[in-house]
Order: structure tokens, then C-alpha cells, then sequence
């Protein structure tokens, strides 16, 4: 079932920082087990716009063990980036694309979110009912939490 | 059809139930188990443990006294839509317990499984926020009380912790001139709640609206409050015009979802319909 | 694997099993007891309603376990004495199957049902049949056998439900 | 003579096991070192296989093989075949394990067979897939369009067949009407949900090369021969074996990739495997029905006159062609759009295509529904236009009655008998027609929404004339056989090559023979279901049971009169064409008190005391029944509904028909088979659809969001009959399995546009959601 994305959210640090972080494994892994529901247990990077990594995701008891990769299609420094996930989990599948759009706002970076998520397998064809609830909710707690960590690492910086 | 393997655990005490909880993180609690086999046959669930509390002695049951009702956790919802005390007291819900599911679930669903696994569309946690109800929770340090409003976390996430266990529900007092009335559009299929609506009304002496108290269940995430159709309706002369305008502003600031059987728009429409709905009745019982 | 001891239709049984066997699966893979069907994997037909210490439930969202300490009653067990219960006979003579599959269950749910509502509406059996799906009859002649089974069974033994049980 | 049991009312034969739970369904079946086997299948519907490991598979515990597609492949096994061919048809392979790519979510990839179904479904897990994810399309029409994804090479822009049926000059036709309408119709894709999900169990002797194959379905003797054929088992090596069926509505007649890999396994294993199905797997793996796509513009005239029908229809036949897929929005849709009517101009065009979908079959109806849905709606249309009440423009286009003489259509087909103005009168007048009327305008003062629909069809049924089949496309003859055969004490055995699954064969079939014999019921048995015992038969489908089975049933006991008649003339010392049997009893013209029964006869046959050596003995007599024309069931529905203006929900409060399905053996069965089309028409009316997503996610995939139809939201129903018997066949039986479902789904749908009517909507696509009704509300 595909999911519509689209928000935005402003990190507190400027454009280049935030470009230069965002793809940066560790800071994927921190943001992402900030999302409740989320447990990453290995992110690494694999090549220039690879990614691969196995997590723990679901709401309450639906729960599954997920292997996934974040692939990079497309970006221009430092403002524009197109990428794709996809996970799967026994006879679960998701996957999506997102762009991400950073312009800086006095200092501080504006990164709006775009795209769509989707989900198959039994998941889809026994619980629509919950998906777009749950896409909504990771999607909320996932860009705050980017935000965050972005905000968090920049300041270390 | 064909559930993961799990270790299987039957405590007879509460206190077992925690210890046993505390032990295994990832436990599950087992009560009737109708929220969470279904899941579990389809393994989008596959617990490691189950700690099935079926066999622990005193948690089923109600009590009507003065100062308000208790429902044990494990009191099915048959059992509910059949008590006539608690009808008598809170008609709204023993309405609820008996729209839930079908007569065979509701001969096993328990109140305390249903509340807990805080599904969306559950028609309970409508009637608790309405009727300020309290959750009694055991865990490792000891018992504690959660009201309503601050129970319902988020999408099937509750303020229990991993290892507590909800052991009983508590319902106020009955206040003289009051009502209460849950109305429920049910989803054609699986009988979930497309939306459901709480609705607790208390009259003062000129029969306006003193309180009213509005609790919704299947438009959200999580079960929520009509903040503003609540504050639109008291110190009010309830009639038609009123409650309807008071109604209108039901889903007012509410993220309803969406889903092949109702849009979000739809839904939003549906809670000021059942609202209105929910709220002539009420009043109706308050007289 | 996990000690069970329950009574089915009478009969006492001990077994050894694992603790995820369903109850279905438990009557008719474990007892041969096929006259309870699966048809749906999601707690909606009903076809596997049996009676759990005198209640109606789907023994399909029950583990076995669960059914520990209680009497179960299959629709196996409905017939006494060679006699067909009167919702046996009431669905023959209404014609109120076709291909059977649902009936079981469909029975067990009626049983329960009549037991605590003995002169029913139409309106009320057919909102106590919800949890029971048939694909054949379109319900009008299983509402008209539960009609007339309430009706026999109303003349001959009144039945008690046990307090605050619906 | 008849002794009048045909016609009557006699409680089921079949009841006493099913009610005491001793019915012997497929999954009841135990047999010695039985083994387990679940079904992988794909989570996506389009994608390329780059790899299956089943390695952690193989070792798990209790797991005895893991087959994929290039196994059975290895081993012999064919794709699965259509057994209907148009001209031009582009069949894809359709291989019973996937090969290389996946094309709907549901598509198998792998079998485990293991020792138990739980260990069965934990191995699945462990198989491990990699896939190359394609694009994907959902939508019949869509496929069409440039740029679609393609899913068969062999099938260019996803057309598996182009079609097209027509009479006179429709597009002159519209030209010169007062008034034509436009309309997009969806008829959507609904899914047959038999209460018992489909099983299979596969038990190979490899001593002998036995194979036995016990499965869930409608016709037995045509799994074998299509077994047959996949397989390369020996047709006479084969044993097709089906016991109590629990409904099947369509979706159990064709050979499904299933039932052909059990039958691998157990060969490859030499142990018996049984599958049983989920219902979340049946509702992917199973056929579903309907979905078609049309745009119908429809020619009319001032006075209500409908002058002609133009139709383009899209028939999503999911990913690949099922068994008998390409007949029904052909032959079974295109002809049937003519109705009751007398419309002389049509141009119908199909499309069937692939999608990356369920496959789609013949279900409850098949085609006939989508036909009379379209012009049982066009003729509203027409009545909306003209602000004419709809059973007037009904009266004005009907058929005059035809009892003696077939009715020759503008397309194809001529309608055996009919008199379908008087079923029309006799619903409006069984109905309150002219008070409901008054009621509803009354309501709509009072901002009550009440809806009457009326619904007029005729169906096609009792397939078929063998050699119109054949010239039409049909992979076998649809003909039906009966054996019937006497035992000396005179009791009757029949082996019928027909197999009922609820329909009540064992009853109505001994109601035939024991009416024509002189027998009670009870001294008749029925045996069908198994190949082994029973000679051929196209199976139970189509409402073909009674026309064409009931017939062959009928034929071959006069088969035995008149063999009978042989050794009574020796007994009664007679010339045989003296000899008369009436009642039971043969006996010499005229003298009916000197006569002998039909169980002295019966013994006289095996024990030969007074014939001579020429009259050979023994009392059997089988029949193929080939029927002259197929049959045309009709009827009138009309349905009452109530709209909730505050959230659309539609309450159906009456719901009145009288139907025509010919002669009627047993009255309660017939009854019974209207109660359950009708809620299963009703059903696509009101809450029933397949949700696919872009994706091509099943996302209704389960009851708890494909709406069922419940007790609670059903009246009882208001059912009559006229009778003009069936010319065809010698029981003037038409058939009645699908009469129900035909007429309701319209006569619902009318029911809520009509209360619409204030709102000024002329059209909404089914099903008429709560949500879509209100939203059709708010426009106005």
C-alpha cells in the first residue's frame, strides 16, 4: 500500500554541515533508532551511495526483523537528494523513495521531505488498515529525529 | 493459521505474571487473546514468551458499589454487555461491549486484553476517556492508577510498561443527572470501529450542560477527546441546534487516518455525525 | 512442550503438546474431531465455534492451552441418546445448509445463544449469527431453523444461562 | 407415470452428516504417512526471481523436500492449460511453480513438504528469495496503454484477446436516437471466498503407479483429464476423488498449481502430501471474478424506446489465463447484454487482459451478471433521462411472451421459453409496487431517502450443445452422463458424473428416479465425486446441473423402463407394446390390477426364470445428455433499500423476487439456491471489492477487510416462481444456481440510485459504500 510523504522540518545548523552529515552511517543509525519501534542492529555504508544494514521494526507486538539497504540515486551539493530503501522480512517487503531539499534559513537549514513509501506482503493484505498509521507515525518521529541528531552532531562539529 | 513457536508460561498470581515479565523483555502478555493470536497466526507478531494470565485467580469480575464500579482485566465482554448493574450505571459501556466483534469474541475478549493492545479501532478506550476511567497496573515496584487520558499513548502503545500487567478498570461514581452513550459505525468486514464516540453529559439544575465529556475511538492513531465540542456544549441549553453545532467541531484539529474503507475526510465526517448522536443520547438518559 | 488436560464432549484427555497448537487443531488433527472447520485465518466465520465450558468461541483463536481445565463441546457432542439436538433437526427440516460447511459452527453459535435468549427476534438471532458467516443460504432459512428450534426448545426445557453472561 | 416426487419438497439426504459434523470434507481426510505441504509465494506482483535458496530450508528439522519451479519442470511438468480458445488468443505460459519471474502477488515459487503444517509453514521462512522488483500493472484498461508494463512476451500490450459480438448498426443507431447516454461502468473484481478453502492430498502407489488425487472441487472427471495432461500421469493411472465440497461458486473448477505440485511431491516422495489452504492464501491464490472496465453509450427514444447498445469492456483476467477464463466476457457476456429487451442494434468489443493480478474466472454467474448489471442499469439510465418510471421503460422494451417457440436474440443465441412480462407483473404486484411508490414520496418530505430497484433478467445456463461448444472454442464437451443402475431387489444406485458442493444432487437426482421408477427416495443412492466410480461428467458450474444432468439422470432411467419393459413382457406373457409402466408397475394396457412391480421385474432381470436367452440380463442403463439449446433462467427483483443521508449507509429493508428457472424438482432446494445468489449478488452491490493497490497488494487480502455479507445487514427474503418450462431438456429444468446473484446485484445497485434521485446522481460504481453514497450526496 503506497503511503504519500511530505513535510518538512528545520534543523537547527547550517546547509553544509547538515549536507555533510546527512550521509554519514552513524548518524542514519542514531536517528533511526530514535524512532520508537526501531531498532537498528548494523548500518554500514558499503560504497559512495550504498548502504546496508539489518533492523527490528514495528509498531507494539507486530514486529519484524528487517534487512534492508539505503541506495543514493541521485544528489546535488548541498542542496538535493533522491534515494530509495528497501527492507524485507520473510513475507514482508517495503520500500520507498524520498527526495530531500535543503535551503538555508538564517543559519539554519529547512529540509523538506518528499515522497512515497510502500509496503507488501501479508502486511499489506491483512493490516491496510494500520499502514497509513504507521507510515505516518515513523515518518513523524524519523525526520524530528533527524532533525535532532543533525542539530546534536553539528554542534559537536 | 499457524503460530511461530513460543515458550508458554501460566502463571496463577499476578505477582508470578511480573516476575515472569520482568524475566522475559520480550513477553507477551496472554489474556483472552483475541488481539493478539489473530496477529500471531498471521506471525506479524511472533513473541518469544507468552505469559498467559487465563489462570490467575481474581481478576475477572465486577464490583458496583457506591463510589464508583471495578472491572477485573480479564472480565469478557460478554460478561460486561450483560451486567445489569453496570448498565445501570454506565450504560455507555455495556453499549460498547456488546458492538464489539461478535458474539464468540466477545465470549472470550477480555477488557483488560483489549485495552492494553490499545488498538485504533477498539471500541473501549472511547468509553474510558469519556467516563475519566482508571487503569490499575501491577508491576515489579508495586501497583499503580493511570488515568485514561494519559493511557492511550499512541498507535497500539499504552503507558504500560513491559513489565506490568493491567489488572483492573475503574469506572467514577455515578453522578445524578448525568449520561452516557457510545454509538459506533462499524467497519462493514471486521466490525472494528470505522469511528466510534463516547459521549458523557452531566446536567445542572436548569438542564443545561454542566460537564460533557467526549471520548473518540477509530479516527486516529490513538483514542482521543473532543476538546472543543466539550467546551462548546457546557453551561449550554441542549437541543438540537446546540449539540449539532457542538458536534460539528468533534474532529476539529484531528490527524484521522485513512484506509480502503473510510478517507480521512469521511471518517472526520462520521465522528460529527456519531457525536451528535452519541451526545442526544446522553442527554436523553441524563433527564 | 506443555501438560493439557480438558474434557471433550465428555471425555477426558491428556496430552503432551506443543504450546502454539491451536484448539482447532488440537479436535480435529489431535481427536479426529473433524465436524469443527477452519475457514478463515483472521477470527471472522466462525465455522470452528465450539462451546468452551458452555460459551461459544472460535477454538481457531484459542491455543489448546488456553482450554485447559474446561469441557468442550464439538458438535460431535450435540446428539444425545441417538436424538438430534432440536437446532440439528430445526437446520434439516428449514434447510438451512447447503454445502455444511459453516453449519457446525453455526449450530454451536445458536446453542450458546438460545441458551440465554429463548424466544428470540429475527432481529436477534440474526445479530447473534454475526460472528458466523455462510456463503450458501444467504441466512434466511438458518434464521428460520434457529426460529423454529427456539421455539421447540422453549416448549420442552427452558434453559438457564449462568449470571452475568451474555 | 410420475408419482409426483418430482416437484415436492423433500428434506435433504445430504443434512444428517453435515449437522452432525460427520461431513467428509477434503481436509478431513487422514491417510498413512501423510506429510504437509505449504506454498511460498511471491509478496510482489511483478518481479524477476534471481535467486531461491533453500538451503536453510532443506535442514530444518522435519522438512522432507523443497521444490521450485525448475524442479517440476525437470520432472516433467507441463504448464497448466486453457481450456477455451478464441481465435488469436495469446496463452501464456503459465507454469504451476513460477519460472524466472513472478506475476501476481501470490504466485507460488516453492513447496516444502514436511512432516507436520506447522513445520511446513516455519520453513518457509527460511527459504530465501531474490528478487528484481518490476514494474507493475493492476488496471485491465490501463494495460492496454502505451508504455504499460508487459508481463508476456508472447501477449504485446498485455492483450490476451480481442473480441467482438453485434447485430444491426449500432453506431447508425445512436445517430438517429433522441437521446444517447454515455457512461464509464466498473463491474468490480469480487472475490468467491467458498467457506472451505481449497485442499488437496496426493497419494502415489508406486508399485502399481496409482495416483490419487483428493481435492476440492466441483468437477472431478476434468482435473483428471487436465491432470492428465500436465502431469503426463496416464489418464487411467489417475483418480480424481472429491468428496462433500464446502461451496464453491466457481472457484473450484479449475486445476490449480497446487493440486498439480502435491501431486509431484507425492510422486517424488512415494508418501501421500496433503495441502490445505489459508484463507489469506485463497484469497490471492484462488480465482476471483468479475473486474470488468466498460464504456457503454446507449441509444434511446422519447417514448422509452432503448434503440441501441454500444460497448467497450476491459476484462482483467489477472496475470495468466485461467481454465476457462477467455469464455466469460465473451460468449457468456457480449450476447447476454441484449436482456429481456428488444433492442436490435449492439456493437460489444472485449478486451481481456493481463495484469499483474489474481487470475480471473468464471465466478457465481460469470459474465451474465456483468451483462445484466449493464443493461438492467442502462435501462435506469434511460428511465432517469426521461424521468419515466423505471418499470415502464421496462415494459416498454420487453420481449413478449414465448412459451411454444424459442425466441431468436439480436445476437447468437435464441431463449428457449419465456414469458418475462408476467414475472415483471407479478414482483411489481408481490411487491406493493404503485404503494411503495406513494411511501417513498411521502419519506422524501420528510428528508427520508427510500430507493426501489427493479432488476428483469434472463441468464444463459445449461451448457451446452456439445458441437456449439466445440464450435465456439470449448477444450471439451459439455455434456452430462448418468449410470443408472437397478440391483435385484430394486434398489438403484446412480453414478452421475455431475458433483454437487451444497446444491443437493443426492436428494434431487434420487427425486428423478424414484418419481420415474415408482420408488420411494430412500431406495435410490447417488454416487458421484470420484472417477473411479463414476462415468464422465463436465462437472457442476453454470447452473448446468439439473438441464444437463438431471437430464442424463432422467434419460437413463427411461433407459431402464424400457429395458424393464423386456423381461415384463416374458413375465406378463404379453406382446411388448402392450406393455405400459405407470406408478411402479408394468402391466398389460388395460388391465392395471394384473400387474407386476418394478422390483419383481428388477429380479427377474438377474436371475432370468421366464425370459428367454435372447433377452439379455441385468438392468442398467447409462446416458450422455447432449441438451438441444442451452436454457434462459429470468426473473423480476425488486429491492427497497433505505440511505442515511447523514453517512450514506444503505439498510436494505425488502427484497422481492419471482423467478423462472423452468420446471423445479424440489421447490425447498430451488428456494435455497435463490436465498443465496441473491445475497451474494446483493453483496457486490453494497459492500464486496477487490482492493488492489499500484503496487499490486492485495490489500482487502482477508475477511476482516473483504466485507462479507452478515446476518445482521440481510432481511429475509420475498421469494415466488413463475414456471415456462424448458423446451431443451425433458425435465424443462433451466437451472437455478445463479438466477439469484444475476437479478440482485441490479435490482440493489437501481435501489440506491433511486433514492439518490433527489440528489440528482444518475451513476455510482459499486460497491455503494457508506462513503461513496455520501460523498454522491454532497455534489448536489
Amino acid at each position: 500500500m503506497a503511503l504519500k510523504i511530505q513535510g518538512k522540518v528545520m534543523v537547527d545548523a547550517p546547509r553544509d554541515q547538515v549536507w555533510n552529515l546527512l550521509f554519514d552511517a552513524d548518524v542514519l543509525k542514531h536517528m533511526a533508532n530514535k524512532i520508537p519501534g526501531i531498532t537498528v542492529q548494523r548500518l554500514v555504508q558499503v560504497s559512495d551511495d550504498k548502504y546496508e544494514g539489518a533492523a527490528s521494526i514495528g509498531v507494539a507486538m507486530i514486529k519484524g526483523k528487517y534487512d534492508g539497504t539505503i541506495t543514493v540515486l541521485e544528489k546535488r551539493a548541498p542542496e538535493w537528494v533522491r534515494f530509495r530503501g528497501d527492507g524485507k522480512s520473510g513475507a514482508n517487503w517495503t520500500g520507498g523513495e524520498m527526495v530531500l531539499t535543503l535551503t538555508e534559513q538564517d543559519g539554519k537549514t529547512s529540509m523538506a521531505y518528499e515522497g512515497t513509501g510502500n509496503v507488501g506482503g501479508t502486511l499489506a493484505s491483512v493490516g491496510q488498515r494500520l499502514i497509513d498509521t504507521v507510515g505516518k507515525h515513523f515518518v513523524q518521529h524519523g525526520t524530528k529525529a533527524l532533525a535532532a541528531e543533525l542539530a546534536a552532531r553539528s554542534r559537536k562539529q | 493459521m499457524f503460530p511461530a513457536k513460543f515458550e508458554y508460561y501460566a502463571p496463577t498470581t499476578v505477582n508470578q505474571a511480573v516476575a515472569l515479565l520482568k524475566k522475559h523483555r520480550d513477553a507477551k502478555v496472554l489474556a483472552g487473546g483475541h488481539s493478539l493470536l489473530p496477529t500471531m497466526k498471521l506471525r506479524l507478531a511472533q513473541p518469544p514468551v507468552l505469559v498467559d494470565i487465563g489462570k490467575v485467580k481474581g481478576l475477572a469480575g465486577i464490583k458496583v458499589a457506591k463510589g464508583g464500579a471495578t472491572i477485573g482485566a480479564l472480565t469478557t465482554h460478554a460478561t460486561i454487555a450483560a451486567s445489569k448493574d453496570l448498565r445501570k450505571q454506565c450504560p455507555a459501556i455495556t453499549e460498547a461491549a456488546a458492538l464489539i466483534g461478535d458474539m464468540q469474541v466477545r465470549n472470550r475478549g477480555t477488557i483488560g486484553g483489549s485495552l492494553s493492545h490499545a488498538d485504533p479501532a477498539a471500541d473501549y478506550p472511547a468509553v474510558m476517556i469519556a467516563l475519566g476511567a482508571e487503569m490499575k497496573a501491577v508491576g515489579p515496584k508495586g501497583a499503580r492508577t493511570i488515568n485514561a487520558s494519559h493511557f492511550f499513548k499512541s498507535l497500539m502503545t499504552t503507558a504500560l510498561k513491559p513489565s506490568e500487567v493491567l489488572t483492573e478498570v475503574r469506572l467514577p461514581p455515578h453522578q445524578p443527572n448525568s449520561g452516557c452513550a457510545y454509538v459506533k459505525f462499524p467497519n462493514p468486514a471486521s466490525r472494528f470501529a470505522v469511528a466510534g464516540v463516547c459521549a458523557w453529559i452531566a446536567l445542572d439544575a436548569k438542564g443545561r450542560c454542566a460537564k460533557a465529556s467526549i471520548g473518540i475511538t477509530g479516527a486516529c492513531a490513538t483514542a482521543t477527546r473532543a476538546s472543543k465540542t466539550e467546551a462548546a456544549l457546557r453551561g449550554k441549553e441542549l437541543n438540537e441546534e446546540t449539540i449539532a453545532a457542538a458536534a460539528a467541531q468533534a474532529a476539529d484539529g484531528l490527524d484521522c487516518l485513512s484506509d480502503i474503507h473510510a478517507s480521512a475526510e469521511y471518517r472526520a465526517h462520521l465522528v460529527t455525525v456519531l457525536t451528535a448522536r452519541a451526545i442526544q443520547q446522553a442527554v436523553a438518559r441524563a433527564k | 512442550m506443555a501438560q493439557l488436560k480438558l474434557t471433550v464432549n465428555g471425555v477426558i484427555y491428556e496430552a503432551d503438546i506443543d504450546p502454539r497448537l491451536l484448539l482447532v487443531h488440537y479436535l480435529r488433527d489431535t481427536l479426529g474431531l473433524t465436524g469443527t472447520n477452519v475457514g478463515c485465518d483472521t477470527s471472522q466465520c466462525g465455522a470452528c465455534t465450539v462451546l468452551v465450558d458452555g460459551l461459544a468461541v472460535k477454538s481457531c483463536t484459542m491455543l489448546a492451552l488456553q482450554a485447559s481445565g474446561s469441557k468442550i463441546t464439538t458438535i460431535e457432542g450435540l446428539k444425545q441418546d441417538g436424538v438430534y439436538h432440536p437446532l440439528q433437526q430445526a437446520f434439516w427440516d428449514n434447510h438451512g445448509l447447503q454445502c455444511g460447511y459453516c453449519t457446525s459452527g453455526m449450530i454451536m453459535t445458536a446453542v450458546d445463544f438460545l441458551k440465554h435468549n429463548p424466544h428470540p427476534t429475527e432481529a436477534e438471532i440474526r445479530h447473534a449469527i454475526e460472528g458466523n458467516i455462510c456463503r450458501c443460504t444467504g441466512y434466511h432459512n438458518i434464521v428460520k431453523a434457529i426460529k423454529a428450534a427456539a421455539t421447540q426448545m422453549a416448549d420442552n426445557r427452558p434453559l438457564q444461562r449462568p449470571q452475568g453472561q451474555v | 407415470m410420475a408419482t409426483q416426487i418430482i416437484g415436492s419438497t423433500v428434506k435433504r439426504r445430504e443434512d444428517p452428516r453435515l449437522i452432525t459434523g460427520a461431513g467428509k470434507y477434503t481436509d478431513n481426510i487422514v491417510l498413512p504417512r501423510m506429510t504437509f505441504m505449504a506454498i511460498l509465494r511471491s509478496p510482489h506482483a511483478h518481479a524477476r526471481i534471481k535467486k531461491i535458496d533453500a538451503s536453510r530450508a532443506q535442514k530444518h528439522p522435519g522438512v522432507l523436500a523443497v521444490y521450485t519451479g525448475e524442479d517440476l519442470k525437470k520432472g516433467g511438468v507441463n504448464p497448466i492449460p486453457v481450456g477455451f480458445v478464441l481465435p488469436d488468443m495469446k496463452t501464456a505460459q503459465h507454469h504451476p511453480l513460477a519460472i524466472d519471474e513472478v506475476h501476481y502477488v501470490g504466485d507460488g515459487m516453492a513447496a516444502v513438504v514436511a512432516t507436520d503444517r506447522y513445520t511446513a509453514k516455519d520453513a518457509l521462512d527460511l527459504i530465501d528469495v531474490e528478487y528484481e522488483t518490476l514494474p507493475v500493472v493492476v488496471d485491465g484498461e490501463k494495460a492496454t496503454h502505451a508504455g504499460a508494463p508487459q508481463l508476456h512476451p508472447e501477449a504485446p500490450d498485455n492483450v490476451a484477446y480481442y473480441w467482438k459480438v453485434g447485430a444491426g448498426d449500432a453506431d447508425k443507431a445512436l445517430t438517429e436516437a433522441d437521446g444517447v447516454i454515455k457512461q464509464r461502468i466498473i463491474n468490480q473484481r469480487l472475490i468467491p471466498t467458498a467457506m472451505e478453502p481449497r485442499v488437496a492430498i496426493a497419494d502415489y502407489q508406486p508399485a502399481t503407479g496409482d495416483l490419487t488425487l483428493y481435492t476440492t472441487t466441483q468437477n472431478p472427471h476434468l482435473i483428471r483429464l487436465l491432470m492428465a495432461l500436465v502431469l503426463g500421469q496416464p489418464e487411467h493411472k489417475l483418480r480424481v476423488v472429491s468428496q462433500d465440497v464446502g461451496g464453491g461458486f466457481g472457484s473450484k473448477i479449475y486445476l490449480y498449481a497446487d493440486e498439480v505440485i502435491a501431486c509431484f511431491a507425492a510422486k517424488q516422495l512415494a508418501r501421500p502430501v496433503k495441502w490445505t489452504e489459508e484463507r489469506t492464501e485463497n484469497y490471492k491464490a484462488t480465482i476471483h471474478g468479475r473486474d470488468h472496465i466498460t464504456d457503454a453509450e446507449v441509444g434511446y427514444k422519447k417514448d422509452g424506446t432503448i434503440t441501441a447498445l454500444k460497448v467497450k469492456t476491459w476484462a482483467n483476467q489477472g496475470a495468466y489465463l485461467s481454465n476457462f477464463a477467455p469464455l466469460i466476457p465473451t460468449f457468456f457476456y457480449g450476447p447476454m447484454l441484449q436482456g429481456v429487451y428488444q433492442i436490435s442494434n449492439f456493437f460489444v468489443e472485449v478486451w481481456g487482459t493481463y495484469t499483474n493480478t489474481t487470475p480471473v474466472d468464471a465466478y457465481r454467474g460469470a459474465g451474465r451478471p456483468e451483462a445484466a448489471y449493464l443493461i438492467e442499469r442502462a435501462v435506469d439510465w434511460v428511465a432517469f433521462e426521461l424521468k419515466m418510471d423505471p418499470a415502464e421503460v421496462r415494459r416498454k422494451n420487453m420481449i413478449p411472451p414465448f412459451t411454444s417457440a424459442p425466441y431468436q436474440t439480436s445476437m447468437v443465441y435464441a431463449y428457449d421459453s419465456g414469458n418475462y412480462p408476467a414475472t415483471l407483473e407479478k414482483a411489481l404486484k408481490n411487491a406493493g409496487y404503485a404503494d411503495l411508490r406513494k411511501k417513498q414520496a411521502e419519506l422524501r418530505k420528510q428528508g427520508k431517502y427510500m430507493g426501489i430497484g427493479i432488476s428483469t433478467y434472463v441468464e444463459i445456463t445449461g451448457a451446452a450443445p456439445a458441437q456449439v461448444a466445440a464450435s465456439i472454442g470449448a477444450g471439451v464437451a459439455l455434456v452430462e452422463s448418468a449410470l443408472v443402475r437397478v440391483h435385484p431387489t430394486g434398489k438403484v444406485v446412480v453414478y452421475t458424473g455431475s458433483h454437487a458442493h451444497g446444491q443437493g444432487h443426492e436428494t434431487t437426482f434420487a427425486q428423478i428416479v424414484a418419481d420415474q421408477l415408482g420408488l420411494s427416495v430412500d431406495d435410490v443412492e447417488i454416487v458421484h465425486g470420484d472417477t473411479e466410480r463414476t462415468p464422465w461428467g463436465a462437472g457442476t458450474y453454470g447452473s448446468r446441473s439439473q438441464p444437463v444432468g438431471g437430464a442424463a439422470v432422467y434419460v437413463a432411467t427411461q433407459r431402464v423402463i424400457e429395458k424393464g419393459k423386456k423381461f415384463a413382457t416374458h413375465m406378463l406373457e404379453a406382446a411388448e407394446a402392450d406393455v405400459v409402466f405407470e406408478g411402479g408397475k408394468y402391466f398389460v394396457k388395460g388391465t392395471p390390477s394384473k400387474a407386476i412391480t418394478f422390483q419383481e421385474v428388477a429380479l427377474e432381470a438377474y436371475t432370468a426364470k421366464k425370459v428367454p436367452a435372447d433377452v439379455e440380463s441385468g438392468l442398467e442403463a447409462i446416458s450422455f445428455f447432449n441438451p438441444s439449446n442451452f436454457t434462459f433462467p429470468n426473473g423480476a427483483h425488486i429491492a427497497v433499500v433505505m440511505v442515511d443521508p447523514d453517512t450514506g449507509k444503505v439498510d436494505l429493508t425488502r427484497y422481492i423476487c419471482v423467478d423462472d428457472v423452468g420446471k423445479v424438482i424440489n421447490p425447498m432446494i430451488v428456494e435455497g439456491q435463490i436465498h443465496g445468489g441473491i445475497v451474494q449478488g446483493l453483496a457486490q452491490a453494497l459492500w464486496e471489492g477487490a482492493v488492489y493497490d499500484d503496487d499490486g497488494q492485495l490489500l482487502s487480502g482477508s475477511m476482516m477487510d473483504y466485507a462479507l455479507p452478515i446476518a445482521s445487514n440481510l432481511p429475509s427474503f420475498e421469494t415466488s416462481r413463475t414456471e415456462t418450462p424448458s423446451p431443451v431438456n425433458p425435465l424443462g429444468a433451466k437451472g437455478a444456481g445463479e438466477a439469484g446473484t444475476i437479478g440482485s446485484t441490479p435490482a440493489v445497485a437501481n435501489a440506491v440510485m433511486d433514492a439518490l434521485k433527489p440528489f440528482g446522481v444518475r451513476h455510482i460504481d459499486m460497491p455503494l459504500t457508506s462513503e461513496k453514497v455520501w460523498r454522491a450526496m454532497q455534489k448536489k
